[in-house]
């Protein structure tokens, strides 16, 4: 189990193969990429500055990661997230969970990017025309992550 | 007793500042009595902090309630809903 | 879109970046690896030889993908499903499904995966050290499958 | 009416055979009849296409239920349940 905060970008191909190492146990790995887009809310986006806490972001990753691990039969995880200045097309976030089979892999993938997008201390400003500004909270993240609680 | 706030995004930006040393009255013992000491000072921290206002708090660096308990040499953030992934 | 049946590997980083190509309305990325595994129901699995259908299976994944293209607002998808011999650790299959949000690229991901597994002409042929035997189809394979029809 | 059938894995290891081109009578219009005759030949086409036998079929490569009807020239393909993924 690994959580990274950084502002390099990151390769999932070789952040998978040191995530599964030798293990022929893993028979299933359920990942998430999440991009900067070029629109939000209907205006052009050119650029975006993420901001974060840090000590407090590595230990609600880990906490999500730690939670995912208890809820599901998982192998391992990692989350990456950058931080700092990005642009459209630029990564944001990878998650990776590995098991031994898909079900489980794909739920708890799901479950850390809605924990994350609700509990993680990110924040976002994005750059357009008409300026800087702060993106606002999605309500629909909250209820992505509120039904995990549903079961 | 004296606690250490940090304020993140949109809160820093409103606020002036990153941080601040804070003196909390002894019957401020929760977050809640807290925020509610700070937004008592008026200007920017009224502004940003009073009610109505979407604010999340951490207490220790773990996201917190308004029954949270504050003590001395607590690190309390205050932030808006965060917005990343 | 694009299904392809293949003896190579793959690499997601690779096919991710073609599938994305300049497309800075991709906000999210969700993917699918499927691994041999060392084991099954019990055994050691030395090998691996996996029988297909050429001509149904490519229909049969294209229809897959067509039908997640209708139930969710996603971008783009590819599914990529290997033949031959494998052995542990080889990659068997690889699924990625891009769109503007996360919701629809982990539903449409899943469902895919859930649907190859039940309705894509191929077959397994596991080596162990009792011989080697015919994997057999698992019924909650067809359960994972049958909940997509719920809604 | 002549028809091609496909016979794949397990099946095509119990039958002997990957393929065959078969000869179906008129009255055997569908998936149903067309398995009822390759039954009825008894020997390897009875063990593997017998009932209890879990066995899927595609008429030109589609997936196919008992019903579908099946016309000359049609592609006929048994095989087990699948295990790919």
């Amino acid at each position: 189990m690994a959580v990274r905060v950084q502002q390099a970008d990151f390769d999932i191909g070789a952040e998978i193969a040191a995530l599964c190492g030798a293990d022929a146990g893993i028979g299933a790995i359920a990942s998430f990429i999440g991009l900067v887009r070029d629109v939000n809310n209907g205006d052009a986006v050119t650029g975006m500055t993420l901001e974060h806490y840090p000590g407090m972001t590595e230990r609600a990753l880990a906490g999500i990661v730690a939670e995912a691990k208890k809820r599901w039969d998982i192998a391992d995880a990692l989350v990456i997230h950058r931080v700092g200045e990005l642009k459209p097309l630029d990564q944001i976030v990878l998650v990776v969970v590995t098991g031994a089979h898909r079900g489980a892999a794909f739920a708890a993938c799901e479950f850390i990017m809605d924990y994350l997008k609700t509990q993680a201390p990110f924040w976002k400003k994005e750059q357009t025309a008409q300026g800087a500004r702060w993106v606002e909270a999605r309500s629909d993240d909250e209820l992505a992550a509120e039904r995990w609680n549903k079961d | 007793m004296s606690i250490r706030i940090l304020y993140f995004a949109r809160l820093r930006e409103d606020m002036g500042i990153a941080g601040e040393m804070f003196e909390l009255p002894a019957e401020a013992s929760d977050v809640k009595g807290l925020r509610a000491q700070l937004v008592a000072r008026g200007g920017a921290s009224a502004a940003a902090l009073g009610q109505g206002k979407a604010v999340r708090v951490s207490v220790n660096q773990d996201l917190a309630r308004d029954d949270t308990p504050v003590k001395a040499g607590d690190e309390i953030a205050f932030f808006p809903p965060v917005t990343g992934g």
